[in-house]
C-alpha cells in the first residue's frame, strides 16, 4: 500500500501566452499562466488518489504532465524509479503503455471515424499486445470486461451513449494492460445515474487488475467515495493531502474547509454551516505572493502574505500547506 | 447485480443512415445527377456527340440550331453540340487535375504544420500571407506566362498557387481537431506522430477540405475557361468551354448559340459541383 | 492608442511578407520567357539594338544585383519606368488605381446591397421556398464566368437597350456610377454570391445563438434583436471573408476591366505581362500586394472595432 | 461641307508616345501624321511623292543631294513660324542612331543645311529611298524651340514631357494633342494654323477635334459603335464585317493595306533541339504551300475580305511588287507528289506556333491541320504570347508560326530586307540564306536607276517564291467601321489614320 | 397545491421538434403551477426536457418546434399569444436566466447596454435613470465597482460574474417570475453557493416566483420548496421537496436518489439505475421508464401512467409507485 510507483516532485508549469508586439515594445514578457506552482505528490501502488479543487486550479494540467502531454518547467516525475522526462526517455513508448489516461469528454477522446473494434485493435496491435490472430478475440474480451455488447465492435462512437463511450475509453486504456490509470473527470460529463455505473466498473476493475488510479473530479461526494487518499489543489499548488475519510470528515486547510462545506447537502433541513468565501477566484495569470489563498482566507495574517507555506505533515491528519493549520483545524 | 444483463441490452441511439438523409435533400440529388451526367459525357464523349468535333465544313458555317445540328455550327462549320460535349472531357479533367494535386499537397503540408506548429508554422504563415496578397488570377497568369500557355502548365500554375488555400484550411482544421481529446489520447496511447496525423487527425479534419474541393473544382473550371478565353489555357482546336465562348463571343448577336451553349455547360457544371459540395458537407459530418 | 499599436504590429508583420512578395515577383518576372528588349524594340530590331537596350535597363547585370537595385529603389518609392508606357511606373499606377478601387468598392457596395437583405430573407425562411430560390439564383451567379456575364450584359443592356454606356468610365461621380454600373454588377455577381452564402449561414447560426435567445427572452422588439444582436455578429465573419477574398475580387476586375474597357490596373496588368514590361509588372504586383494587405488591415481593424474580444487592452 | 464637331474614334490599342522618332509601335506610328507634318507626302496611289511642307523637291543627278523648298508662311500649331532650323533639328534628330530606332533608314544622309526656305540634304551615297523617307513619319518636323524649352535632361525626357503636357506648338500637323490619359483616352484638337485648305477654301481640318477611346476588346468596340457612343471603330474582326455591312447606319470600310499575313518556316537543317527538320527540304515547303487552300483560309478567317498574296515578299499595294499569282495555288496532287518525292514519312509531326488568344491564329491552325493531313503531316499547336513568339523567332525555336507585316515606309526595301535578306534578320528568322538574293538586295540599296532597281526586285521575288521560306498566306485590308455621320476618314495602306478631311454631321 | 394563488399555471404543455422528418417530443404533457414567492425545483437527467420546458413557457421554442397546451400567466394564456404581445411579458413579468453564462451574453455589446436595453424596452425610464438602475442591479448581484464596469464587455468578466450579470439583467425589470435554467452548473462550488443565496434572497424580498432547473439534488434540497422530477420529457413526480427527496415514489426518483454516493461504505458498489434514458426518436410505447424499471409490469409496457395526485400537493406518474424506498436523506 505504501510503495510509491509514481513520485512527483515539485513540478512547475507555465503556459506562455504569446508575446505580443506591445509586450515587445514595452520590454515585458508575454502573459504567463502559472498552472502548476510546485506540486509534489506520491502515487502508491494499488491506491486511488483523488484530486479535487476549483475549476482552473491545475488538475488537468497535472494529469497531463503525468502522461507526458505537457513537460513541466521544473521538477521531476519518476515512475518506477525512472525519470520520465530524462533525455531519451520520451522515445520509450512503453511508459505510455504502462500509464494510461482517460479524458473528461468521452466523445472527443474517441476518434469519431473509428469503430470501437478499430479503436481497440489499434491499441493492441501498435503495442503488440497480442499476435495479429488473437486480436479479435482480445477485443471481444475487452468489450466483455467493460460490459459492452459484442456488436459494439462494429459501431462508431456517436452510436453510443455517454456512459458507453466512457466505457470504450476505459477498454482502450485497459487494452494495453497499464499499471496506472489517470482518470481526468472521467464521469463529470455523465448523468448521476450513469455516473454510478461507470464508477462501479472502475472500482471493480481496480480490484481485479490491481490498478493504481489518479482520480480527478470536482464532485466531492464521488471523490470521497472512490478514493483512498485525496489531494486538494488550489491555484496550482497542493494545499492538503491525506487519507480520504479523515480529510473529508475533518479538513485542515481553510480552503478545504470552505470547499467541502460549500457542497449542498441532500437533506433539505440540513442547511449546513457553509463557509462563504469572499472575493473572486484569483486567476493563475496573477498568482498572489505568499500563500495563494490568503486573499480569500478568514484566518490570513500578514505573514501569510509574504511566506509561501510548505506542505507539512500534521499529526493525525495528512499533510497541509497552511501556516495556521493547527489553529484552523482546531476551530473546524 | 442486476445491471450486467440490463447493460448489454442498453439501447444505442438509433441513427438514420446518413446516405438516406442526404438523399432526401433535393439539392444534393440534383448536384449528384449533374455531375454524374457530366462525368459520363467526359468519359465517353464519342458515344454522345453526333459529329467529329473538329471536322471543318467550309460550306456549313454558323448555321442556326436545327435537327441536324441541335446547337448549330460554328464559324468553321463544326458541330457546336459535339464541341460542347467533347469539351466535357477537357473541362472535367481541368476540374480534377487543377485541384487534386493542390489538395494533396495542401492537405499534407497543412496537417504537418498544424500538428507540429513551431518554426515551420511561422514560415508557412509568411508564405500564406505572401501568396494570398496576390490576386489569384494574377499569380496564375504570371506562372502560366512563365511556363507557357497550355493545359498542363495551367495545372502546374494553379497547383503552385492553389495548395496554399488547402493547406490553410487543413491547418486550421487540424488545429481545431487537436482541441479534441482523441489526438491527445493517441499520444497517451503511445502512438507514433505519423499514425496520429494521418490515421486519426486527417480523416476527421478533411471534411471541410473536401467540401471546399467541390467548390474549387467549379472554380477551376471557371478559371480554366477564363484562361482559355485569354488564350492561356486549352489549345485550339481542342474544344473547351472558355475557348468556345471566346470563339462565339463575336457572334453573340448573330449566332448566339455559339457562346450560349458552352455558357450553359459551365454554369450547370459549376452548379452541380456546388450543390454536391453542400450535400457532402452534410453527408461527411460524423454526427447525423 | 491600442488601435495604433495594433496597426503598427500588423505593419511590422508585413515586412517579411513583403520581402517574400518581392522575391516572388522578381523571380517570376525574370523567369518569363521572351525578352523585354524585344518587347521594347520590336521583332524587327537588330541584335545590337537589343544588347543596348538590355544594357540601358540593367538587364545584363547579375540577378542579385538586379534584385538589390529593385529592393533599394522600391524602398525609395521608385518603381522604375515602364518600358511600355515610357513613364514612371508610380505615375501610371496612380493614374489607373483610382478607377480600379472605385470599381471594387462599387462592386462590394452593390454586393452588400443585393446580398445583405436577401441573406436575411433566406435565413429567416430557412429551407422554405424563398430560401431555395435565393440560394439557387446566387449559386448560378457564382458559376458563371465573368467574361461571359460581362458580354451578355454589354450586348443586351448596353448595346441593345442602351440603358448603360458600353465602355469608358465617365468624369463626374454620378457619371462614373452610371458608366461603371455594368462592370460593377459583373464583379458583384460573384462577390454577392459569396456574401450571400456566408451571411446567410452566419445569420442562421447567430439566430440560434444563446445570446439571441436571451435577447428575445428579455422581450426586445424584433427590430432590435435582428439589427443589434443578429446583424452585427453575422457581419463580422462576412466582412472577414470579404477581406480575405479581396485578392480574388481583384482578379475579377482583371477580366472585367478588359471586357468593359475600363482603364484600371487590372487591364494594365494583362498588358504589362504580355509586353514583358518588367518594371510595370513588378510595380503592379507590389501595388496589388499592398492594396490587399491594406484591406486585410482594414478588415482587422473593422473587426476589432466591432468585436471587443479582438481589441487589445 | 460640314465643319466642326468632334469625331469619336474607338481604337484597339492606345498610343504611348507620339513623337516622330520614338514612335515604334503601330498605334504610335499611325498617329504621328495627325500631329506632325513631313516635308513630302506619299501620293494617293503610293507610288510617288508629292508636296508636303516642302512645296517642291529636287534630286541632283548624281543622286547625292536633295534640295527642297519650304512653303511660305508655315506655322506650328501654336502659330510660331516653322523654319529651316526646325527642319535641320528634326532631321538630325531623326538620323541620330543614339536616339531613334529608325535612324538606320536615314543612314545615307551626310548633312542637312538650310538657308531661308531652301533645305539641302547631302548624301553619302545615292539612296533610292530618300524621297520616300522624307514622306515617312520619322522625318516629320518638330519645333526646335519647343524642344529646347522643354523639361528634361535629354531628348527622350524632353519628348516625354512635351507629350505629357500636350498642347499646341510642337508639331504642325492638322491636329495637336489636347488630352491624354494613359491607356484609356486621347484627344486631338484641330490645328487652326494648318496650311492645307479644304474643299471650301478654308483651312483644314473640318472637325474641331478627334476623341479617341481605347477599347482593346473587339466585341466591346463594335458594341460601342452600334450603341452610337463612338463614330468609328477600327480593327473590326473580319468575322463581323458582313454583319456590319448589313447595318444601314454603319459604313463598313475595307481600306487597302500593305498588311500581309504569312508564316515563316524554319529552313535550318536541324531544329533547335537538334532533331532533323523536315522543313529544310524545299519540296516540303512547296508542298505545304500547295496544300494550303488560301481561298478557303480567307473564307474562314476573313470571311472573304482579303486576297491571297500575289508577291511572295510584299503586299500588292507596295511599289515594285510583282504579281506572281496565283502564288502556290491550291493543288493537292502536286503537293502529294512533292511530299512523296521528298520522302516525308506519314505522321511526321510539325509544330505550328500560334499567338495565344488570337482567334485568327486558332482558325488558321484548325484549317491547316485539316488541309495538311492528306500529306501525312500531323500538325500540332503551340500557343505562346507575342513576346515569346518574337524570342522563338529569333532563336529559331519553331517549325512554323504566324506573323504579319505592315509597311512603315513607302518603299519595298524595308519589307524585303526583313523577309529575305539574311544579314538583316535571318530572313524573318527562317534561317533561309540565298547569296544571290542577298547581293541583289544589297545592290538595290544604292541603285537610283528606277528600272534597274525594279528588275532587281522582280528577281528577288522570283527567287524567294521558288524556295518558299514562308507559307504564303494572304493580304488583308484595314477594316474600319464608321457611322453614316462620318465621311472623309481614311486609313492609308501603311496604316496611318488620316483625319484631316474627315467630317461628322450630327 | 401551493399555499398561495398560483401566478403561473402550466397545463399539458407539449413541445415537439422535428429533425430529419422524425418527430422529437421533447416535452410531453407537462403540468405544474408556481405560486407567488415560491421556488420550484425542476430536476432530471440531461435531455429530459427541462430547458425546453422553460423556453416553451416564454414562447422561445415556437421557432423551432410545435408547442401545444396552455401556459396561463396571471390567468391569461400566453402559449398562443402573438410575439408582439408576448414580448411585453417577456423580461418584464417573466424573466429567464440561461444555462450557459459564457454564450448567453452578446460578446459585441457592453454589459451596460445589454442591461439597459431591457429597461428601455419595458419601462419609461430616462437614460440616466436606466443607468442608475443598471448600476444598482450590478451592485445587488455583488459586482464591485459597478459603475466603471458598465462599459466593459462580457469577455472581460469571469464566468461567475457573467452569470451574475445575467441575473442582474433578468431581475432588472423586477419580474414576478424567474425562470432559472441551471444558473450554477458552470460555476465552482464556492461561487455556486453565493449565487443561490442571491436568488433566494431576491425571491424573498420581491415575492418573486422561481423555477429553478438543476440536476444537482443537493441544490434542490437546499433551495427549493417544491420539486418536480422530469424523465424523457414528462414530469414523473412532483411534490414538496422534503417528501420527494425523503420518500420518493417514482422508481426513477428512487434510483436517482440512491445512486448518489452518500451514506454508503467507501469504495462499495453504488446503486445504479440500469440502462440509459431512451432517445426521443424512439420512445417506448408505454411508460418511458419501463425498460429500466425493476418493478415494471406488463401494463407498464403498453400504457402510459398519467401524473396523478396521491396526496395533497404530491403526484406521481407510475402504476406501481414505490411504497417504501429510503431516500438518501431519509
Ligand atoms: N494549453 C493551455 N494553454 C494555456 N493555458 C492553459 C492551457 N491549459 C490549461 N491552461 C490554464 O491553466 C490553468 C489550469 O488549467 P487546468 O485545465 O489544469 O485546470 P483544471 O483544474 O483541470 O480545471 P477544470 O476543473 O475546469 O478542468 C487554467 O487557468 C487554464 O486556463
Ligand atoms: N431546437 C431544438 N431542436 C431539436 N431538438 C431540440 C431542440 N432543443 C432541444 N432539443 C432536444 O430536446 C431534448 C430536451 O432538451 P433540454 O435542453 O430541454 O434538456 P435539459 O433537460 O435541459 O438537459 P440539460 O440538463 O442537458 O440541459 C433534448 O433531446 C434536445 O436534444
Ligand atoms: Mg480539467
Ligand atoms: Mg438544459
Amino acid at each position: 500500500m505504501t510503495q510509491p510507483v509514481m513520485d512527483i516532485k515539485d513540478i512547475e508549469l507555465e503556459f506562455q501566452g504569446s508575446r505580443t508586439l506591445i509586450d515587445f515594445v514595452k520590454q515585458r514578457p508575454g502573459r504567463v499562466v502559472r498552472a502548476l506552482n510546485g506540486v509534489s505528490l506520491q502515487l502508491n501502488k494499488g491506491e486511488t488518489l483523488g484530486v479535487v479543487g476549483e475549476s482552473g486550479c491545475g488538475k488537468s494540467t497535472l494529469a497531463r504532465c503525468i502522461v507526458r502531454l505537457y513537460e513541466p518547467k521544473r521538477g521531476s516525475i519518476h515512475f518506477d524509479g525512472k525519470d520520465i522526462f530524462a533525455a531519451g526517455a520520451k522515445a520509450d513508448r512503453s511508459y505510455n503503455r504502462r500509464v494510461q489516461m482517460m479524458f473528461q469528454d468521452p466523445y472527443s477522446s474517441l476518434n469519431p471515424r473509428m469503430t470501437t473494434g478499430q479503436i481497440l485493435s489499434e491499441a493492441l496491435s501498435v503495442h503488440k499486445m497480442r499476435p495479429e490472430g488473437e486480436i479479435a478475440s482480445r477485443v471481444a474480451e475487452l468489450l466483455d470486461l467493460v460490459r459492452l455488447p459484442q456488436d459494439a465492435a462494429g459501431k462508431l462512437p456517436h452510436e453510443f451513449s455517454g456512459g458507453q463511450r466512457q466505457r470504450i475509453a476505459i477498454a482502450r486504456a485497459l487494452a494495453v494492460e497499464p499499471e496506472v490509470l489517470i482518470a481526468d473527470e472521467l464521469v463529470s460529463a455523465l448523468d448521476v445515474s450513469v455516473q454510478a455505473q461507470v464508477v462501479n466498473l472502475l472500482l471493480e476493475l481496480q480490484d481485479r487488475l490491481n490498478l493504481t488510479i489518479l482520480f480527478v473530479a470536482h464532485d466531492l461526494r464521488l471523490v470521497r467515495h472512490v478514493s483512498n487518499r485525496v489531494a486538494v489543489i488550489y491555484l496550482g499548488r497542493i494545499v492538503e493531502v491525506g487519507d480520504s475519510e479523515t480529510l473529508f470528515s475533518n479538513p485542515s486547510h481553510p480552503y478545504s474547509q470552505a470547499l467541502l462545506s460549500a457542497a449542498p447537502s441532500l437533506d433539505p433541513d440540513d442547511k449546513g454551516s457553509a463557509i462563504r468565501l469572499q472575493g473572486e477566484l484569483p486567476s493563475p495569470l496573477n498568482v498572489p505572493p505568499g500563500c495563494p489563498f490568503h486573499v480569500r482566507c478568514r484566518h490570513a495574517t500578514d505573514f501569510c502574505k509574504i511566506e509561501v507555506p510548505e506542505l507539512r505533515a500534521l499529526p493525525g491528519r495528512g499533510e497541509v500547506a497552511c501556516h495556521h493549520a493547527e489553529e484552523v483545524s482546531e476551530n473546524a | 447485480m442486476t445491471d450486467i444483463t440490463a447493460l448489454s441490452a442498453e439501447a444505442t441511439i438509433p441513427q438514420k443512415t446518413r446516405i438516406e438523409l442526404a438523399l432526401r435533400k433535393p439539392g444534393f440529388l440534383v448536384g449528384a445527377f449533374i455531375i454524374g451526367v457530366s462525368a459520363m459525357l467526359a468519359l465517353m464523349p464519342g458515344v454522345f456527340a453526333p459529329y467529329d468535333p473538329n471536322l471543318i465544313d467550309y460550306v456549313a458555317v454558323k448555321q442556326a440550331p436545327s435537327w441536324a445540328h441541335p446547337f448549330g455550327t460554328d464559324m468553321l462549320g463544326r458541330d457546336s453540340l459535339s464541341r460542347v460535349i467533347f469539351a466535357y472531357t477537357v473541362n472535367m479533367q481541368m476540374a480534377i487535375l487543377a485541384t487534386v494535386f493542390a489538395m494533396t499537397i495542401g492537405v499534407i503540408v497543412g496537417a504537418l504544420v498544424g500538428y507540429y506548429r513551431g518554426v515551420a508554422d511561422m514560415v508557412f504563415g509568411r508564405v500564406v500571407d505572401a501568396v494570398i496578397t496576390f490576386p489569384f488570377l494574377v499569380l496564375v497568369i504570371s506562372v502560366v506566362a512563365v511556363l507557357g500557355p497550355g493545359l498542363i502548365n495551367m495545372y502546374i500554375a494553379i497547383t503552385l498557387v492553389g495548395w496554399v488555400y488547402y493547406a490553410r484550411l487543413m491547418r486550421a482544421e487540424v488545429i481545431a481537431q487537436m482541441g479534441n481529446d482523441y489526438a491527445g489520447a493517441g499520444i497517451v496511447m503511445g502512438y507514433s506522430d505519423r499514425r496520429i496525423i494521418f490515421r486519426h487527425l486527417l480523416p476527421n479534419a478533411i471534411t471541410p477540405v473536401i467540401v471546399y474541393w467541390m467548390t474549387d473544382m467549379a472554380l477551376a473550371i471557371l478559371l480554366g475557361s477564363s484562361l482559355g478565353y485569354l488564350g492561356l489555357g486549352a489549345q485550339p482546336p481542342q474544344a473547351e468551354w472558355g475557348v468556345l465562348i471566346a470563339e462565339g463571343r463575336n457572334f453573340i448577336t448573330t449566332a448566339w448559340w455559339l457562346s450560349l451553349m458552352p455558357g450553359i455547360a459551365i454554369v450547370l457544371t459549376g452548379l452541380g459541383f456546388s450543390l454536391l459540395g453542400d450535400g457532402l458537407a452534410d453527408l461527411l459530418r460524423p454526427r447525423g | 492608442m491600442a488601435i495604433i499599436q495594433y496597426t503598427l504590429k500588423r505593419l511590422l508583420l508585413m515586412i517579411p511578407t513583403f520581402f517574400l512578395v518581392m522575391i516572388i515577383i522578381f523571380l517570376l518576372v525574370r523567369f518569363l520567357p521572351g525578352d523585354p528588349a524585344i518587347a521594347i524594340a520590336g521583332d524587327r530590331a537588330s541584335d545590337a539594338d537589343l544588347a543596348a537596350i538590355r544594357e540601358r535597363l540593367g538587364l545584363n547585370q547579375p540577378l542579385l544585383v538586379q534584385f538589390w537595385l529593385f529592393v533599394t529603389n522600391t524602398l525609395q518609392g521608385d518603381l522604375g519606368r515602364s518600358i511600355l508606357m515610357r513613364a514612371p511606373v508610380t505615375d501610371i499606377i496612380f493614374d489607373r488605381l483610382p478607377t480600379t478601387i472605385f470599381l471594387t468598392v462599387y462592386a462590394v457596395s452593390l454586393s452588400l446591397l443585393i446580398a445583405g437583405p436577401l441573406a436575411f430573407v433566406a435565413a429567416l425562411n430557412r429551407n422554405k421556398w424563398p430560401d431555395a430560390v435565393i440560394r439557387t439564383v446566387f449559386q448560378v451567379g457564382l458559376s458563371m464566368p465573368v467574361f461571359y456575364i460581362g458580354l451578355i450584359l454589354l450586348t443586351f443592356l448596353a448595346a441593345q437597350l442602351r440603358w448603360f454606356p458600353v465602355g469608358g468610365y465617365g468624369d463626374t461621380f454620378i457619371e462614373r456610377l452610371h458608366h461603371l454600373f455594368l462592370p460593377a454588377v459583373t464583379v458583384a455577381l460573384y462577390t454577392s454570391a459569396i456574401i450571400m452564402r456566408n451571411l446567410r449561414s452566419a445569420i442562421i447560426e447567430v439566430l440560434d445563438a444563446e445570446y439571441v435567445q436571451f435577447a428575445r427572452a428579455k422581450g426586445l422588439p424584433d427590430r432590435l434583436v435582428l439589427g443589434r444582436h443578429v446583424l452585427r455578429n453575422a457581419l463580422i465573419s462576412t466582412v472577414t471573408l470579404l477581406g480575405l477574398s479581396i485578392g480574388n475580387l481583384m482578379s475579377g476586375t482583371l477580366v472585367t476591366e478588359t471586357v468593359f474597357a475600363v482603364p484600371g490596373v487590372g487591364r494594365l496588368m494583362l498588358e504589362a505581362i504580355f509586353a514583358r514590361d518588367y518594371p510595370l509588372i513588378q510595380g503592379l504586383t507590389l501595388t496589388f500586394a499592398v492594396l490587399v494587405s491594406v484591406v486585410f488591415l482594414l478588415t482587422d481593424l473593422f473587426q476589432s472595432t466591432l468585436d471587443p474580444r479582438m481589441r487589445l487592452t | 461641307q460640314d465643319r466642326g464637331g468632334v469625331l469619336n474614334f474607338a481604337r484597339y490599342d492606345g498610343s504611348k508616345l507620339i513623337d516622330p522618332i520614338y514612335a515604334d509601335r503601330n498605334p504610335d506610328i499611325w498617329m504621328v501624321g495627325s500631329l506632325f507634318d513631313t516635308l513630302l507626302r506619299s501620293s494617293p496611289d503610293g507610288n510617288s511623292v508629292v508636296a508636303g511642307l516642302a512645296e517642291s523637291h529636287e534630286m541632283s543627278d548624281d543622286g547625292l543631294s536633295v534640295t527642297l523648298t519650304l512653303q511660305e508662311g508655315l506655322q506650328f500649331s501654336d502659330g510660331a513660324p516653322l523654319t529651316g532650323d526646325d527642319v535641320i533639328f528634326s532631321l538630325n534628330r531623326a538620323r541620330n542612331p543614339d536616339l531613334s530606332p529608325w535612324a538606320g533608314l536615314l543612314g545615307s544622309i551626310d548633312n542637312v543645311s538650310a538657308s531661308d526656305l531652301t533645305v539641302t540634304i547631302s548624301l553619302k551615297a545615292p539612296d533610292p529611298t530618300i524621297l520616300s523617307m522624307l514622306a515617312t513619319f520619322n522625318t516629320a518636323i518638330v519645333s526646335k524651340s519647343v524642344f529646347e524649352a522643354a523639361d528634361g535632361a535629354n531628348d527622350q525626357e524632353k519628348s516625354a514631357s512635351i507629350f505629357a503636357a500636350g498642347g499646341a506648338g510642337v508639331g504642325s500637323g492638322p491636329f495637336y494633342l489636347s488630352g491624354f490619359e494613359q491607356g484609356s483616352s486621347m484627344s486631338f484638337s484641330a490645328n487652326p494654323n494648318y496650311w492645307k485648305v479644304g474643299a471650301d477654301g478654308k483651312a483644314l481640318p473640318y472637325v474641331d477635334g478627334v476623341e479617341f477611346q481605347i477599347i482593346p476588346d473587339d466585341a466591346t468596340r463594335i458594341l460601342k459603335l452600334q450603341a452610337g457612343e463612338v463614330d468609328a471603330a477600327e480593327f473590326i474582326p473580319f468575322s463581323r464585317v458582313a454583319e456590319l455591312e448589313a447595318d444601314p447606319s454603319i459604313n463598313m470600310n475595307l481600306y487597302p493595306s500593305t498588311r500581309i499575313i504569312y508564316s515563316p518556316i524554319n529552313t535550318r537543317e536541324a531544329r533547335a533541339d537538334g532533331t532533323p527538320n523536315p522543313l529544310a527540304d524545299v519540296r516540303v515547303r512547296q508542298a505545304i504551300n500547295y496544300a494550303t487552300n488560301k481561298d478557303a483560309l480567307i473564307g474562314l478567317v476573313l470571311q472573304g475580305a482579303g486576297k491571297p498574296m500575289t508577291s511572295p515578299l510584299m503586299a500588292a499595294a507596295t511599289q515594285l511588287s510583282s504579281d506572281l499569282g496565283p502564288l502556290y495555288g491550291y493543288d493537292m496532287e502536286k503537293a502529294k507528289a512533292l511530299i512523296a518525292d521528298a520522302g516525308v514519312a506519314p505522321g511526321t509531326k510539325i509544330t505550328f506556333t500560334t499567338l495565344a488568344g488570337s482567334a485568327d491564329d486558332s482558325t488558321i491552325f484548325a484549317a491547316l491541320q485539316q488541309m495538311w493531313a492528306p500529306l501525312g503531316i500531323a500538325l500540332e499547336v503551340e500557343q505562346v504570347d507575342g513576346a515569346t513568339r518574337g524570342a522563338k523567332n529569333r532563336s529559331g525555336e519553331f517549325d512554323i508560326h504566324t506573323y504579319g507585316w505592315v509597311n512603315d515606309v513607302n518603299d519595298p526595301s524595308q519589307v524585303v530586307g526583313w523577309l529575305g535578306h539574311t544579314p538583316t534578320a535571318k530572313a524573318v528568322g527562317t534561317g533561309w540564306e540565298n547569296p544571290e538574293f542577298n547581293s541583289l538586295f544589297e545592290a538595290s540599296a544604292t541603285e537610283i536607276n528606277a528600272e534597274t532597281r525594279a528588275d532587281q526586285y522582280a528577281q528577288m521575288q522570283k527567287l524567294y517564291a521558288d524556295s518558299a521560306p514562308l507559307l504564303f498566306m494572304y493580304e488583308t485590308p484595314f477594316a474600319v467601321a464608321v457611322s453614316n455621320a462620318v465621311e472623309g476618314y481614311v486609313q492609308t495602306p501603311l496604316g496611318n489614320n488620316i483625319f484631316e478631311e474627315a467630317t461628322v454631321s450630327r | 397545491m401551493s399555499d398561495t394563488q398560483p401566478i403561473l399555471e402550466v397545463e399539458n404543455l407539449c413541445t415537439t421538434f422535428t429533425r430529419g422528418g422524425v418527430a422529437l417530443p421533447a416535452v410531453r404533457d407537462v403540468s405544474f403551477n408556481v405560486g407567488k414567492g415560491e421556488v420550484l425545483g425542476l430536476v432530471g437527467e440531461s435531455g429530459s426536457g427541462k430547458s425546453v420546458t422553460l423556453r416553451s413557457i416564454l414562447g422561445l421554442s415556437r421557432r423551432y418546434g410545435d408547442v401545444t397546451g396552455s401556459v396561463k400567466w396571471m390567468g391569461q394564456d400566453i402559449a398562443q399569444m402573438p410575439e408582439r404581445k408576448l414580448r411585453h411579458i417577456r423580461g418584464r413579468d417573466i424573466a429567464m436566466i440561461f444555462q450557459e453564462p459564457m454564450t448567453s451574453l452578446n460578446p459585441l455589446l457592453t454589459v451596460g447596454l445589454q442591461l439597459t436595453e431591457t429597461l428601455k424596452a419595458h419601462t419609461d425610464m430616462g437614460r440616466a435613470a436606466r443607468r442608475d438602475r443598471a448600476i444598482e442591479m450590478l451592485d445587488h448581484v455583488g459586482i464591485p465597482a459597478a459603475a466603471s464596469r458598465l462599459n466593459e464587455y462580457p469577455h472581460q468578466f469571469s464566468g461567475g460574474m457573467r452569470q451574475r450579470v445575467m441575473i442582474a439583467i433578468a431581475l432588472a425589470a423586477s419580474p414576478k417570475l424567474l425562470l432559472a435554467d441551471e444558473p450554477t452548473t458552470a460555476l465552482d462550488v464556492t461561487i455556486q453557493a453565493q449565487i443561490l443565496d442571491l436568488i433566494l434572497s431576491l425571491a424573498d424580498e420581491l415575492e418573486m416566483g422561481v423555477i429553478l432547473v438543476t440536476h444537482d439534488l443537493g441544490v434542490v434540497a437546499q433551495t427549493c420548496k417544491r420539486a418536480a422530477v422530469m424523465y424523457a420529457g414528462r414530469v414523473v413526480e412532483q411534490g414538496d421537496v422534503r417528501q420527494v427527496l425523503r420518500a420518493p415514489r417514482h422508481p426513477y426518483t428512487v434510483g436517482l436518489m440512491r445512486s448518489v454516493p452518500q451514506d454508503v461504505p467507501p469504495r462499495s458498489q453504488l446503486y445504479t439505475v440500469p440502462g440509459t434514458p431512451p432517445s426521443l426518436e424512439a420512445l417506448p410505447q408505454g411508460c418511458a421508464f419501463a425498460p429500466r424499471c425493476q418493478g415494471r409490469t406488463e401494463g407498464c409496457l403498453v400504457a402510459r401512467p398519467p401524473l396523478e395526485a396521491i396526496a395533497q400537493g404530491r403526484s406521481v406518474a407510475c402504476f406501481n409507485p414505490v411504497i417504501d424506498a429510503q431516500g438518501a436523506a431519509a
